[in-house]
Parts: structure tokens; sequence; C-alpha cells
């Protein structure tokens, strides 16, 4: 039997967002560039003119070329062809995105969500260390992590998990504060549930829309925040290309050879748009299916 | 004759919040009996929901005592009473878990308190479901695709679930259509009947009371106004508070407005003691 | 009899994007005359809210909303001149929500919000004289001390008396027709009561029309003059109050009419364990006095 | 009970302070490197730079270390700067009024482009104005700020050169010399109108790149907590009363808006302070961020710590007065306990 | 008002006892003065506040200049001169090294005269001095504040870091560590200006290149740093109103360190194999601007073109990846199982460049190369322990003093605790026995010959591949006119070059 007014047809969870997804242009514009971009860089040794570029090379006899046909974006300072070296820095980018994001989100969703549901005591020791990795600012920390810490890319990566993970501590915190309001924990607790199932279980699968939402947008701004550490001389070693390192180097000879960094800035600005747009088209995808 | 299955003995609750004081409920004794649907009906803040988060113990009573069975309640609550005293909310809306399915959420308290073989839960939460009007089938289903009525179906499921003596009924059906409502409540009755349940219901729906209930208790800024048999409070109701309640009820039909507008105006029916 | 101030004709709405749409109005049609006091009852979701909206021109804009047939009011098009309806609002057409406290602005003081109000019908209106006015229109609806209700927020005033702001305010500009959606049914019964009967002397003082959405019929029959019910985007049955109470024609009229528990005793309605199917309705008409040309 | 709040807080953020000083302490303290050595410069021999240890009780243990730091601190002395040979207190006196001020300019932009553009946006939701709007405002966000700097360094520096893109004031303008370190208020309090202007003139470039990622947070938020307040029943209300939209999108609407944004703004600027040296080193600005970043490389313990400190202290400052101001635009706080 | 604005990358120190690097220099020598200067077009040095001097290899007398002011107004005197050695020794920092441990006794004879007694016999000392600005007595005793040299209190410390107490031709106006060092003439000063010498000079610290690109466009600086990229040089020399100017060299090396203490580079034949595996053409080719400048010349050895002792027959180095791989082959060391690790300077980003040749040439010979981009401050660091030190890394040495004894012996000679001078860490008791011969000869043609044997003792030792010399390559505006940085003939040791007051700027 059914209550009158109730629709008959029950759709799958998460259709209506695809839909509400679909129907917004920019957001599948980013989905497009997002998955060309790492589609590029996951082929990146078939789909580039130059892999060897890459490695330790330097053709110094075609350095500093503007694009050409040859070289379609120009070369850099080492005569190492742009557009190789852009792409193989989508896949260092990415590779980044995803360690740092895959280190930082549970670490800080857990601090967020036990602080958040538990309160007390509990709260305030574990919301005042978050605010201490927050307040300390995050280039500072990043730079004095990697200052003790050999320069390589994995530790620039922690390096910059260590500075992300507190800003998940606080969303995951404030939205646990608001769903441990809702009826549902009221009812796991009548009920007599394990604060692990209510924490675990309950709440966490409705933070997954903010966290998905954070995780699309953070992609980007861990590529910008990697850049700038990479301005610093504090990323990624040479040759391994590094969009940050490749702006902050070529911003050198500008305008003169303003393919260096042109390019570069560009790129960096591509994915970053891209997953922003898709963040974007997360949020309001998730916000109309419920 | 009726046994008691629930007694407060002059439980208050004061609430503290940003250092100004909140008397929640004042020196309530009441009793609540086997087998009866006892409702609690006031304005809003007047202290209902306060009673049920105290039954159910959400939080400390700040003074008196509670006896569950005759056996003082302890303030941190053992499994078996987890699971012999349930609720069901007012908003049928956050009561249930958007993002896990119908069937898990009725689940969860036979995993919790390992009721059945965890292979038969299955049948079992179908039983449950079919119990409350439901299609085994929607167990599948995730409560967002659910009308008001049938959400509130589930929650009163998932209640069953842990075969309980008691259930607070905390504004059932508030949130309802008046068409959805009614059947809500149909269901409940058949439920109490059918089961022997207790049902500490409470509602500002004086309608809605009369209709259900067995017992009515009164209340007003944290104090119980009137209490007794639902015929007499309607017949006689004492105080001007329990007048203004009923006499705000609409009514469809000429006969109970006259009823109404009795009971409003005070004038004693012929059951009255004046 | 009086010309209808508003008349809806033939009123469908779709929702979604231009290749995506269900329809939740199908064909909506119903007038309200001048000093009528109009009910529009049904269930949950079966359009009561978006029908008012529409009227009152507020749906039109969003890019996802695709309405057609006809709405008119003071001779204007609601349909198409949402502009020109837009004039009209809160000067001759003015509206009562649900729950009034999220309905005010919690950042503002009555005193700002009403001052808005006033300036709507009246643009050149000077603040003093919007005070002075805003006083009067709160001391008309009972509120104790108009003078600090204005300097209040909403949230510093309970839901009774924000109730009370929201109808002085509907009435300040004295328009022609109150929409009041399901007034009060957020707040208590005592509370929906005597809105209801404020909302009753008021209207009736000043010769307003209202329209009234609900889901109750009993409070319908305290209200209306006439009612319509509508059931999933239609019109299913409409008349005086008066007859419709007496001898409700359509199933699903009458199952709303039993749904409703009696004071007199008698326990729960007895109520059929599957509902009736009220998908083909019959539609009809009882003293409904069409104006003239109207198709129902 | 604002107060009592207010109380609240800060404690908290004296907690917090506690745990930064320790933290940023310690990783000072075991970052590679000696910086004896780095203070005495390369030339210098083993026995210089084992004296020099000694001296500042680098051997000592660490909880050692942090007392000597406390009893310092405790003097106001947050020790010496190897980087710039001086007291740390005197490089922050004269650094953190030029990073304050350009990150107070920055904000101010922020604000006064970024939320234009995303009530813009918000009001014609859907619409051409608003696709561009969030265009622009995701561009504003996805782009480095150091590249922002150097772009507009050479459009308006190099190639249609009509701001200056370097330093604080023309050299022909005396620098002001108090009292508050303040270009802007210094050389006003000294009636020197044009160099007020020049100080402005200098700081527009290095302002505007510092604040175009907080302008499109800003412009972004905006929006979509406008969009939020548009779906609320008072917005439906103003508009069914006939509120003017444009009013409804300025104020009536707006205001609710601004709450949740200015929380995030709050932090957005306090982040900025530590945020700002690329910039600064474009722009060849000489504040605290930038001496800051100078004196990791440096390994310049002192400064780290006092900087770090500083920093921090101003972030935590920040948040506070964010919160004030909260409870300030929203009477709900404000008057939650008027009433008690 | 005439008005100089320079460009530098790091800051500028001030006082003269902690100075090292060019900026530095570029301060002691304008605002201070030293008993002598580096001659013009050659090794060697000339009077300068002293008028004359006599010596017997260990004790060194010096005449004053009379009518010296500092900018005090105080008359510069004998005692000055003892207080100012006496205080960069007791600092123990900038060049106090070429000081410490050797000069036994300065004593003021009388008020123009000035004796120093040495420990031993020493050559170079003579040049050391340009290293000794003499700094006002009175004027920083009166400044001093509480400190640890007792009666000297902090020896001035804190007030010379902003303030200059020296008799040179230009004084402290302002001093702001993160953005410039404002001077003013000084008037008085004994030597003169050139006729349209800056009246005011702002020497800018870390300023960007692109920013430096368009401040010399739009004429608001007058001479940029010496860092700028080739290309960034060459597009500017092109440029309407502006000129290169360059610093010849002669002074300056570009060494590629070896560490010689560390597997697989302690084993002379896997260093040779590096040295002929260099490409030394490309980078000669890297460094060219246009082909009137270039930011490098080939070397020849150890020693730079300007020095005494330099070879100018020794053959020039060429890459020759033959000779590599047969060197390679009697290495004891397998080059796939032996890694190499090169550090390149961040500051300097044409260094990642010759960093990233080496690799590729290295990875030639089969050693796993890794690049490692480390800053300055590290690297001075990293280099003074053999364990930490890269196995290769870009460093320019010039010599500080006149001399080659203050290139080579700190390089080189196992004595010297290690700085970054050393990166070498070599220990070979020829080359040890030769540097001090060069330090007692006092005869300048045995010296020569010395180290012309020094300079083919470490060609076969390979500590350091002799990668070129650093030519420094300037942009300036046509409208100034730089002296020192306009030809061989009129230039002096490197860094002593940039004397404001021989520069003259049109209006
Ligand atoms: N956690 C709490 N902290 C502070 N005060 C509270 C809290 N819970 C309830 N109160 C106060 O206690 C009083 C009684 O609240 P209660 O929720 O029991 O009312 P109610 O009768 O259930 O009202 P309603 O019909 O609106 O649900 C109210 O004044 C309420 O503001
Ligand atoms: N903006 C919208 N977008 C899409 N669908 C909508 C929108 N607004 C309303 N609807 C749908 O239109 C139908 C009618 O809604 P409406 O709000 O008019 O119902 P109602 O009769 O007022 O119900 P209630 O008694 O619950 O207020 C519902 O199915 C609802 O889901
Ligand atoms: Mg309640
Ligand atoms: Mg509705
Ligand atoms: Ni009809």
């Amino acid at each position: 039997m059914s209550e009158p007014g109730s629709p008959v047809i029950a759709k799958r969870s998460g259709s209506k967002a695809w839909q509400a997804y679909r129907s917004n242009p920019l957001s599948v514009a980013g989905l497009v560039i997002v998955a060309v971009i790492v589609f590029m860089a996951v082929f990146a040794d078939y789909l580039t003119p130059f892999p060897e570029h890459v490695g330790p090379i330097g053709d110094f006899a075609a350095m500093n070329m503007g694009p050409s046909e040859t070289y379609r974006l120009g070369t850099d300072t080492m005569g190492r062809d742009l557009f190789t070296r852009i792409i193989y820095g989508y896949q260092l980018s990415l590779i980044m995105a995803v360690v740092v994001l895959a280190i930082a989100t549970p670490v800080g969703v857990i601090v967020g969500l036990v602080a958040g549901y538990k309160g007390g005591w509990t709260d305030y020791v574990l919301m005042r260390i978050t605010d201490i990795f927050l307040a300390v600012p995050p280039l500072v920390l990043a730079m004095a992590i990697m200052g003790f810490l050999e320069p390589t890319l994995l530790n620039g990566m922690l390096a910059i998990t260590a500075m992300w993970w507190p800003w998940y501590a606080r969303l995951i915190y404030n939205v646990t504060r608001a769903e441990a309001q809702e009826g549902y924990v009221l009812a796991a607790e009548t009920v007599g549930a394990s604060t692990m199932h209510i924490i675990f279980r309950e709440i966490l699968p409705n933070c997954w829309p903010s966290i998905l939402t954070k995780m699309t947008l953070d992609v980007g701004f861990v590529i910008l925040m990697a850049s700038s550490l990479s301005f610093l001389g504090l990323g990624v070693q040479p040759p391994t290309p590094d969009l940050g390192s490749m702006v902050a180097e070529g911003a050198k000879y500008m305008p003169d050879a303003w393919w260096l960094s042109v390019w570069p800035a560009i790129a960096i600005l591509i994915i970053v748009l891209g997953f922003n747009l898709v963040g974007d088209g997360l949020r309001e995808a998730f916000e109309a299916e419920s | 004759m009726s046994t008691p299955i629930l007694e407060l003995d002059n439980l208050g609750k004061t609430f503290e919040a940003d250092g100004h004081r909140v008397v929640a409920l004042d020196g309530v004794s009441l009793t609540f009996n086997r087998g009866e649907c006892h409702a609690i009906v006031g304005e809003s803040g007047s202290g209902k929901t306060t009673i049920a988060n105290l039954v159910l113990g959400l939080m400390p009573a700040t003074s008196g005592s509670m006896r569950f069975n005759g056996v003082a309640l302890p303030a941190e609550r053992t499994k078996a009473h987890r699971r012999a005293i349930q609720l069901v909310q007012q908003n049928p809306l956050s009561a249930l878990n958007p993002r896990r399915s119908v069937g898990a959420s009725v689940r969860l308290p036979l995993d919790v308190h390992g009721i059945g073989v965890s292979r038969e839960r299955g049948a079992r939460v179908a039983g449950l479901l079919e119990e409350v009007g439901l299609e085994a089938d929607y167990a599948r289903r995730s409560p967002r695709g659910l009308s008001g009525g049938q959400r509130q179906r589930v929650a009163i499921a998932r209640a069953l679930a842990c075969e309980p003596e008691l259930i607070v009924l905390d504004e059932p059906t508030s949130a309802l259509d008046v068409l959805v409502q009614a059947r809500v409540l149909q269901l409940l009755q058949r439920l109490r009947q059918e089961r022997g349940l207790t049902y500490l219901f409470i509602t500002h729906d004086l309608a809605v009371v009369r209709a259900i209930a067995t017992r009515v208790s009164v209340f007003q800024k944290g104090r119980l106004v009137e209490t007794g048999p639902v015929e007499s409070i309607f017949a006689n109701p004492q105080s001007a508070y329990t007048r203004q309640l009923i006499g705000a009820i609409p009514v469809v039909t000429e006969e109970e407005a006259k009823i109404r507008n009795v009971i409003r105006a005070g004038t004693p029916t012929p059951l009255g003691t004046e | 009899m009086a010309e209808p101030v508003l008349t809806i004709r033939d009123l469908r709405l779709a929702f979604g994007s231009r290749r995506r749409q269900t329809e939740v109005l199908h064909g909506i049609s119903l007038h309200v005359r001048a000093s009528e006091k109009v009910a529009l009852v049904g269930e949950s979701g079966s359009g009561k809210s978006v029908t008012a909206r529409l009227a009152m021109g507020l749906l039109q804009e969003a890019p996802t909303t695709h309405a057609s047939g006809s709405i008119r009011f003071d001779g204007i098009d609601a349909i198409k001149g949402g502009r020109e309806i837009a004039r009209r609002r809160g000067n001759r057409v003015a509206m009562i929500f649900q729950d009034p406290t999220s309905a005010l602005n919690p950042t503002f003081k009555i005193r700002g919000q009403f001052r808005e109000v006033l300036r709507s019908g009246n643009p050149a209106i000077s603040d003093a004289d919007a005070d002075r006015q805003a006083e009067a229109a709160l001391a008309e609806v009972s509120i104790p001390d108009p003078k600090r209700a204005l300097d209040s927020y909403a949230f510093q005033l309970s839901g009774g008396m924000n109730q009370r702001v929201m109808i002085a305010m509907a009435l300040a500009n004295r328009p022609a027709l109150l929409m009041a959606d399901e007034p009060g049914t957020a707040l208590d019964v005592t509370v929906q009561a005597q809105t209801l009967k404020l909302m009753h002397e008021l209207t009736e003082k000043r010769g307003t029309a209202v329209l009234l959405i609900s889901h109750n019929l009993g409070v319908v029959r305290e209200f209306a003059d006439r009612v319509y019910v509508i059931y999933r985007g239609r019109i299913v049955e409409h008349g005086t109050t008066a007859q419709l109470f007496h001898e409700p024609r359509h199933p699903y009229t009458r199952a709303l009419l039993a749904a409703i528990p009696k004071i007199s005793g008698g326990g729960l309605p007895d109520l059929p364990e599957r509902s009736p199917d009220f998908e083909n309705p019959l539609i009809v008409h009882e003293g409904c006095g069409e104006p003239a040309g109207a198709i129902a | 009970m604002i107060w009592k709040s207010l109380l609240h807080r800060i404690g908290a953020a004296l907690i917090v302070m506690v745990g930064i000083s320790m933290l940023i302490f310690a990783i000072a303290r075991v970052m590679p490197g000696d910086p004896a050595r780095i203070a005495l410069g390369p030339n210098a021999t083993a026995e210089q730079v084992a004296a020099l240890r000694a001296e500042r009780h680098l051997d000592a243990a660490l909880p050692v270390q942090y007392w000597e730091f406390l009893k310092a601190l405790s003097r106001g002395d947050l020790g010496k700067s190897l980087y710039t040979n001086r007291p740390v207190t005197t490089d922050i006196a004269q650094f953190l009024p030029a990073t304050l001020e350009l990150c107070i300019i920055s904000a101010i932009l922020m604000v006064l482009i970024g939320l234009p553009l995303g009530i813009l946006s918000a009001h014609f939701r859907g619409r051409f104005p608003d696709h561009l709007g969030r265009l622009i405002a995701l561009i504003a966000v996805c782009t480095p700020a150091f590249v922002w700097g150097v772009i507009l360094q050479l459009c308006f520096g190099y190639f249609w050169p009509i701001f200056p893109i370097e330093g604080r004031l023309l050299d022909s303008i005396p620098v002001p010399q108090g009292p508050t370190g303040f270009y802007l208020i210094d050389l006003l309090v000294a009636g020197n109108g044009a160099g007020f202007l020049d100080a402005l003139h200098h700081l527009v470039l290095p302002a505007l790149a510092l604040a175009m990622s907080g302008l499109g947070q800003a412009a972004r938020l905006t929006r979509s907590n406008m969009i939020d307040v548009y779906e609320k029943p008072y917005v439906e209300m103003a508009r069914a009363y006939g509120f003017r939209p444009w009013r409804i999108a300025t104020r009536y609407a707006f205001r609710p808006a601004f709450i949740p944004t200015l929380t995030i703004l709050g932090l957005e600027f306090a982040a900025m302070l530590g945020n700002a040296f690329l910039v600064e080193k474009v722009f060849g600005w000489p504040g605290l961020s930038r001496y800051g970043v100078e004196v990791i490389i440096r390994k310049d313990l002192d400064a780290i710590v006092g900087t770090v400190l500083i920093i921090a202290a101003a972030f935590l400052i920040m948040n506070i007065i964010v919160d004030v101001l909260v409870s300030i635009i929203n009477p709900r706080i404000r008057l939650a306990g008027g009433r008690g | 008002e005439r008005v100089l604005r320079l460009d530098e990358s790091p800051i500028g120190e001030i006082d003269p006892a902690k100075a090292t690097d060019y900026a530095d220099t570029v301060l002691a020598v304008n605002l201070y003065d030293t008993l002598v200067y580096p001659k013009k077009g050659g090794p060697g040095v000339e009077p300068r506040l002293a008028t004359e001097w006599t010596t017997d290899g260990a004790t060194y007398t010096f005449k004053l200049r009379d009518g010296v002011k500092f900018h005090s107004g105080n008359p510069l005197t004998a005692d000055d001169v003892v207080f100012s050695l006496n205080r960069t020794v007791a600092m123990g920092q900038g060049f106090s090294n070429l000081f410490a441990g050797r000069v036994t006794k300065a004593e003021a004879i009388d008020p123009l005269t000035v004796k120093f007694t040495l420990s031993e016999p020493y050559a170079p000392f003579l040049a050391a001095l340009v290293r000794l600005p003499i700094v006002d007595s009175k004027t920083v005793i009166a400044n001093k504040v509480d400190g640890k040299y007792g009666e000297f209190g902090d020896y001035g410390e804190a007030w010379l870091s902003a303030h200059d107490a020296g008799s040179g031709a230009y004084k402290v106006e302002s001093q702001n560590p993160q953005s410039e060092t404002v001077m003013v003439k000084y008037p008085d000063y004994f030597l003169g200006f050139a006729e349209n010498a800056p009246d005011t000079v702002r020497y800018r610290y870390g300023v960007e290149a692109p920013t430096i690109r368009a401040l010399m466009s739009r004429g608001e600086h007058e001479i940029s740093d010496l860092w700028l990229p080739p290309e960034v040089i060459r597009a500017m020399g092109t440029e309407k109103g502006l000129k290169l100017l360059t610093e010849a060299g002669g002074a300056t090396g570009e060494y590629i360190k070896l560490n010689t203490a560390r597997a697989p580079l302690d084993d002379v034949h896997c260093r040779l194999a590096l040295t002929y595996a260099f490409d030394y053409a490309t980078t000669l080719k890297i460094l060219q601007i246009n082909d009137k400048y270039a930011q490098g010349i080939p070397m020849k050895g150890a020693l730079p073109s300007g020095l005494l002792g330099y070879d100018k027959d020794a053959p020039a180095y060429a890459q020759d990846m033959d000779r590599a791989k047969a060197e390679l082959a009697q290495c004891k060391y397998d080059p796939k199982t032996s890694p190499i690790d090169i550090a390149w300077i961040a500051e300097v980003p044409a260094r990642e460049r010759i960093a990233l040749l080496m690799q590729a040439s290295f990875s030639k010979l089969g050693f796993p190369v890794k690049v490692v981009k480390t800053p300055w401050a590290l690297v001075t660091e990293q280099v003074t322990k053999p364990d930490t030190a890269p196995h290769a890394v870009e460093i320019a040495v010039a010599a500080v003093t006149p001399d080659p004894d203050s290139l080579l012996y700190n390089m080189y000679s196992s004595k010297v605790p290690p700085t970054w001078m050393s990166a070498e860490h070599l220990k070979d008791d020829k080359v040890d026995a030769l540097l001090e011969a060069g330090r007692g000869e006092v005869d300048e043609a045995k010296r020569a010959e010395i180290y012309k044997e020094l300079n083919a003792r470490l060609r076969e030792l390979a500590p350091s591949i002799y990668a070129y010399e650093f030519t420094g390559v300037v942009v300036a505006r046509d409208a100034v006119n730089v002296p020192g940085l306009s030809g061989p003939a009129d230039q002096r040791l490197d860094n002593f070059n940039l004397n404001f007051r021989d520069i003259s700027v049109a209006e």
C-alpha cells in the first residue's frame, strides 16, 4: 500500500544528483577537462612528443625557443619541450593531490567526527590541536617540515598533508555537530548503538557530500600550494617537471621568454579550474539531492 | 488493578544556558500504567519533550526519580532498558538516516541487541515492515523516496524491532497530513492492542488525544496541570488551560462545534462537579 | 455577485529542464471574489502552495518553472506580466506564511521590515509616518506594546507574536486579496486558532478577499465561505462550505472529512486499510457560481 | 553574555598560542643545519661555531631551551635575528606594519570587489552576468598569487606603466617616521597628502595580486550564501511584499548571507598574513611574511619562532575579531545574553 | 639631485667586520677606507689610507695619510687602525680569518704610523689589508652597548648594523635590511668625486628579475645586479636607453667542487673522468649573452686569469668522452652502483643548467645522478662535513684579496677548517707544501712559479672541475658611466669596481 501522495517509484539514490550535475554545462565542462587531463597524464608516455625530456637531459642547442612546429609550446631554458613537461607536470600534480588528500582526508575526518560527536573535553583538546595547526601559517609549517626532511616529492606531500588535515577536521567537525542534532542519531542512541557505529555508520555517510565536494575543490588547491612550495625551491627536484616551479623559474624570463611561465601558468589554471568546476557541480548536485 | 510500568516521582529538570536557568520540568509525579496510551499534552515549550528525554535516559534529571517496572531507573541505562523503552520522533524527515536504506535502519536494533540470528534478521525486518503496512521490498529503499507517513511507519517498525514494553511517541503525527495522520494513528492503535504495548504519547493536538489516548496529562510551563482518563478530561476539564486547548480544536461538524464551544465557555457539562 | 479579484484558468505548471519536465498542476481553475473567503484544501504536495505562489508572481522568474494557462489579477495576467504583478505585490495582494518566524528576516528589526513593506505600497512615505502606521497596524492585531515589538528582532518575539506582525504587515497596505498559506500550522493549535480568528475579524472589517490554504478541513470550516478541494494538481470538488461539509460528493473529500478525529469521542475514524483510488476524479461542482464563460 | 564567550575564546587562543610556540620551537630546532654555523657565516671556524652554540644554549635539551626562551619572552626579548643582525622585536616592529597595511588594503579590495561580484552573480543566477561573474571569480581563485603578481606587474608596470611596481614609496618621498608604521596613516598624520597618494599608488598592484584569490573566494561564498538565503522564507516574503529586487539583493538578503561569508573571509584575511610572502617578494615589499620565509631558509631560529608567533597571534586575534563582528552583525548572538 | 639606484640579490651587511659577499664588499668599499686598495689593471695593491709602508716579511709598518676625516669629523689615526683590526679579530666574523692568529700585535707608533707584527713571514698580508676597513673608534665606543667584549661592550655591533663609522665617499642615511641601504655623498672625501657623481645611492636588495627588468626599462633603476639570466640581459641589451657593462673577471672561478672524501670521488680517476666528461663548450655557450658579452670565459686551472701565478700556457679544458671512459676504467668503483649527487645553489637559476648539463654528461658515464636544488645557506653548512657535502656543487670562489693565496689556501689546504670554499675536502701533502711555500716567499717571481706548479698539481688531482671564470655582466642605463665596469684595463680585483664616487649620472 502507499500513502496518498507518496512517490511510487523509488529512484536509485544519486541518480537525481547526477541529473542535477548533468544539467549544468559548466560542471560537465569541468568533468571533461578533468577527464582529458587525467587521460593525458596517465598516457603521457604515448601522447607526448618528447617523453625523454622529463629526464636528466638538456638540449642546449634548442634552449629557450618560442612555440614552433616541433615544439608546440616552445622549449625551456634547458631546451626541453614545454608541452611534454607540462603533461608530465600534470601527472605529478595529480599524484601529489591524490596522495595528500588520501592522507589528510581520513585524518581530518576522524578528528572532526570524534571531536564533533563526543563533545566535552575530547572536543576541546582535539579542536585546540587543530587550531594550532591552522594558526601556524601553512607555508611556514610546510617549509619547516621540508626543512628537516629531504626535499623530495614524498616529503613535499607529507608537508602539505600536515597543513591540510585541519581544514577537514574543521569542516567535518561542523557537519558532525549539525548531524548530531538530527533525529537519526538520536534514534541510534536510544536504540543503544555504540559510539563507533554512530560515528562511522550513521554520521560519516552523511558527511560524504561535504567531504567529496571539498576534496574535488582541494585537488586544485593542493596543486596551487605545491606550486607555491616549489616557488621556494621546496618541492619536487629537477629535472622532474613541476608546474609550480616551471612558472616560478619562467617568471624570471618575463616578458621576453613569456612561454616559459605563461603555458605552465595556464596549465595550472586549467587543471585547478577543472577540479573547481567539478567541485561546484558536485556541491550543487548534492544540494539538489537533499 | 492496572500495573504501573513507569512512575515519575517529583521529577525535575532545569537547563542552564548562557547563564540563565530554564525550569523545563518542575517536580512532576505521574504514573504510567501498562497497556495504556497515556497522552501528554501542552503548548510548545511546556516540557513534553523534556519528559521524553528523561524517560529515555538521554539526559540526567535535575531532581526526582523514575521507576520502571518498579525498579529505579539508573542514570546510565542498561542495554535492557535501552531495549525496553523506545522512541518515535516528531520529525519523520530527520528520524531516518538519509544515507542508509530503510532495511538497515530497521535492522540496527536487531544487531545492537543481538535479536535473532544474523541470517534471519533480514526476514525479521521484512516481517516488521509488513506489520507496519509496508511491503518487504521497502527494505532496500532509501528513506528519501518515502512520504512522511511511510517514514513514520518505518520509524515505528524500528521501535518495534526491539520488542519494547514502552514506546515514547513525541508528536508522531504533527508533521503529517490529516489523512496520513489518521492512518498512522490507526496503525499505532492496532499495534498497541495486538502487542500490549504501553504508549507515552506526546502531542499538542487534543483531538488526536481524544481519538487514541486512554489517559491524559496536561502540562503547562513544566508543571502538571491535570491528569485523568480521557473521557473525564473532555467531559469536564478542570483547568482553564485545558479548556483553552480543547477550544482551539478545529472541528468539522456542527454537533462537535457545539460541544467544543460548551467546553471553551467553561460551563459545566452534565458530568461536571460544579 | 461581486467581480472576482483573482481568476485562475486552466493553470498548468511543470518543473524541470526544457527536456525533462514533471507537471505538478494539471489545469487548475478557480476564482476569488472581492471580500470572499475561499479555501483551497488538499493533501501535502497536491499543489496548493505553488498555485498561490504563481498567483503572487513568485515562481515565474525561476528558469525551471514552466507555467501555462491564465491567472488574472486586477486585469493583469500574472503568467505573462510577471513584472506587472510584482509591482502589485504587497500592495494589492499580500501573503501570510506558514511559519511566521522564518518568514521574517533575522537580521533586521521589525521596524525596518515594516517600513519596507509600507514603502512598497507608498514609496514616498517618510520614516516617521511609516512608524506611526506600523504602530497602529500592530495595535490593531492586539500586540500589547507595539513600540517594543517594532524594536525587536523576530527571534525575540514568540511565534504567535510574529504571526500577528505578519498579519499586520500583510494588511498594512490594505490589499484587495490576502493569501494565507497554512497560517499558524507551524505553531501551536491554540495559536493557529487565534490567527484564524484575527484574520477573520480584520479581513471582514476591510472587505479583503482571502485565499486560505490548508490541509485541514476543520480549519476551513471555521473560516471559509467557499472551498476548493485539490488533489494531485487537480481541483476535484468545489462548493460553498456549508454544502461541501454537509454533503461531500467526492470520495477524497469524504476521506478528508473522516480523517479528522472527533472530540465527541468514538475513537479513530474508520478508514479502509487501503487508500481508495482517487486517480480519476469526477469533478464535482456545487454552487460555485462560476463567472460567465468559465469552463471547469 | 558576549563577554563570557569572548573570555572563553581568548582563553582558548592563549592555549593555542602556547601549543604553537612549542610546535614551532620544536620544528625550528629539529630542522637540519647548524644555526650557529649559519649565523657566523661561511668563513667561521669550528671553534667559533662551538662557542656560539654554547652561548645560545643550542646544545641544551629542548625543554631547557624552551624554558630559556620563555624567560626571555617574558622580558619581551625574542632574541636576535641572524639574518638582519638585529633584535627580532625590532625586525617585527619594522616589518609587521608593512604586511598588515598590505593585507588590510587587500582585504578591503577583497570586500569591495568580491562581494558585489557575488551579489551580482546571485541576483542574476543562471543568466549571463552570473556566468561571467562566476568565471571571473573562479579564475581569480585558480591562479596562484605570485602569478597574479607577475601578470599585474607586467601589464601595469611594463607594457602600460601606470603603477609603481616595487617598494612602498617613491624614493623622493621621505620615509615617514612613525607613529604606526602604516605609511598611509603616518603620511596623513604628517600632513603629506602627496605622500599618502603615492603610498596608496604603490599599494594598488600588490594588494590586488594578494586579494585576487580571496576576492574570488569572497565572490563565490557570497554567491552561494546569497542563493541559500534566496531560498529562505523571508526572502520569499520580501518578494511577496513587493520589495524592490535590487534592494533585496543588496540589503535584505545580503545581510544574513554576509554573516557566514564574514567568518570565512576573516579566516582568509588572517591566513593572508602568512601567505603574503610571494607577493611581497615579487613587489619588493619589505614585509613580515617575506621576512618569515627568508629566516626559515636561513634557519634563523629566533626570528622563525618570533615571526611565527606573531603571525599566529595575529591569526587568532583576527579570528576573535571576526567572531565579535559576526556577533555584532548577527543580532541573534548579540542579544542572546540580553534576555537572560 | 643625482640618484644612483642599484640592485643586488642578498641583503647587504654594512658592518665591515661582518662583510663577506659581493654586496657587503660594495658597501664596505664605499662607506669605509682601507690602508691599501687593489691595483687597477693587474694583480697587487696600491696605496690608499697608507701612503707608504715597509716590511721585512714578518713586520709591516704603515705611514698614514694626514688629514683624513671620518664622517663624524674625527680625524683618522693609527689608533683607529689598531681598533679596527682588534674589533674584526675579536668578533671573528667576516674576513677575520685573514688576520686571526696571524697578527700577533698591532700598535700605533704615532698618530700616523701603525705597525703590525706577524707570527711568521706572510706574503699575502699586504693584500689582505684591502679587507680591513677602518672604523672610527671614538664613534663606535660612543655607541656601544653591553656585550661580550668586556670594556668594548658589543664593539658597537648593534649600532653598526644600521649606521656607519667610516671615512668613505658615502655615508649611510638609512638601512632597511629587507629593502635597501640609502647612502649620501660625504663631500669632504679626501679623494674627491667624479664630475657627476651621485648625491644619493640606493642599493636595493632582493628585487626579482622581472621587476628589475621593468624598473630598468622604466628608467627607475640605473644598474642591475650581476645575477640576471643571460637571456634577460640579452633582451635588455637591445632595449633603447640601456647598455651592458662587464666586470671583466680574472679573480672569480666557477669551481665544480668534487667531494674528494666520499666514494666514488675519493678515487682520482673517477674525478678525472668527470673532469673530461664535463661539457665546457656548452657551458660557455649557455653563458654567452651576445658576441661581445658573456657571463663566463674559459678557465685553465685553479687560478683565474687575473691573479699572480696564472699559467696562460696550460692546455684548455674540453670535453673528451673517450678519455673520460678510459679514466673511469681505472677507477675502483663501478659507476652503476655509485650514485652521484649534484647540488645547485637555488639563488642562481643559471646554475641549474650547468647542474643539468653535468647530470646529462655524467649519466653518460653510467653514474646514477641526482640533482638537488639547495639554498645557499644550507650549502654552506652541508659542505663543511665530508659526509653531508654533495659530490659535486658549483660554487663561485673569488679571490677576496688581490693575492692567489686568499683563493687557493682556503680551498685546498688541509689545514684550514672546512668551509664552503673547501668543499673538496682535499688532503694532499704536495698541495699543502706548495701552499705554505707560496705564503712564506716574499719574492714575487718565485711566488709566481710556486703557484704555477701548484696549478699543475691540482690539474692532476682534479679536486674541482675548473668550469669557467665568472665575468659579471650588468645592465645599466645609458645615462650612467661606470668606469670600473667598462673594460679590463680600468678594472681592479672583482668586487672592488663599484666605486660610487667614480660613477657619473647624467641628468
Ligand atoms: N537542551 C536544552 N537546553 C536549554 N533549554 C532547553 C533544552 N531543551 C529544552 N529546553 C527548554 O526547556 C523548555 C521545555 O522544552 P521542551 O522541548 O520539553 O518543550 P516541548 O513541550 O517539547 O515543546 P514543543 O511542543 O515545542 O516540542 C523550553 O523552554 C525549552 O526552551
Ligand atoms: N521549486 C520546485 N521545484 C520542483 N518541484 C517543486 C517545486 N516546488 C514544488 N514542487 C513540487 O510541486 C508539487 C506541489 O507542491 P506544493 O508545495 O504546491 O504542495 P502543497 O500542496 O503546498 O503541499 P504542503 O501541504 O506540503 O505544503 C510537489 O510535488 C512538489 O514536490
Ligand atoms: Mg517537543
Ligand atoms: Mg505548501
Ligand atoms: Ni465550477
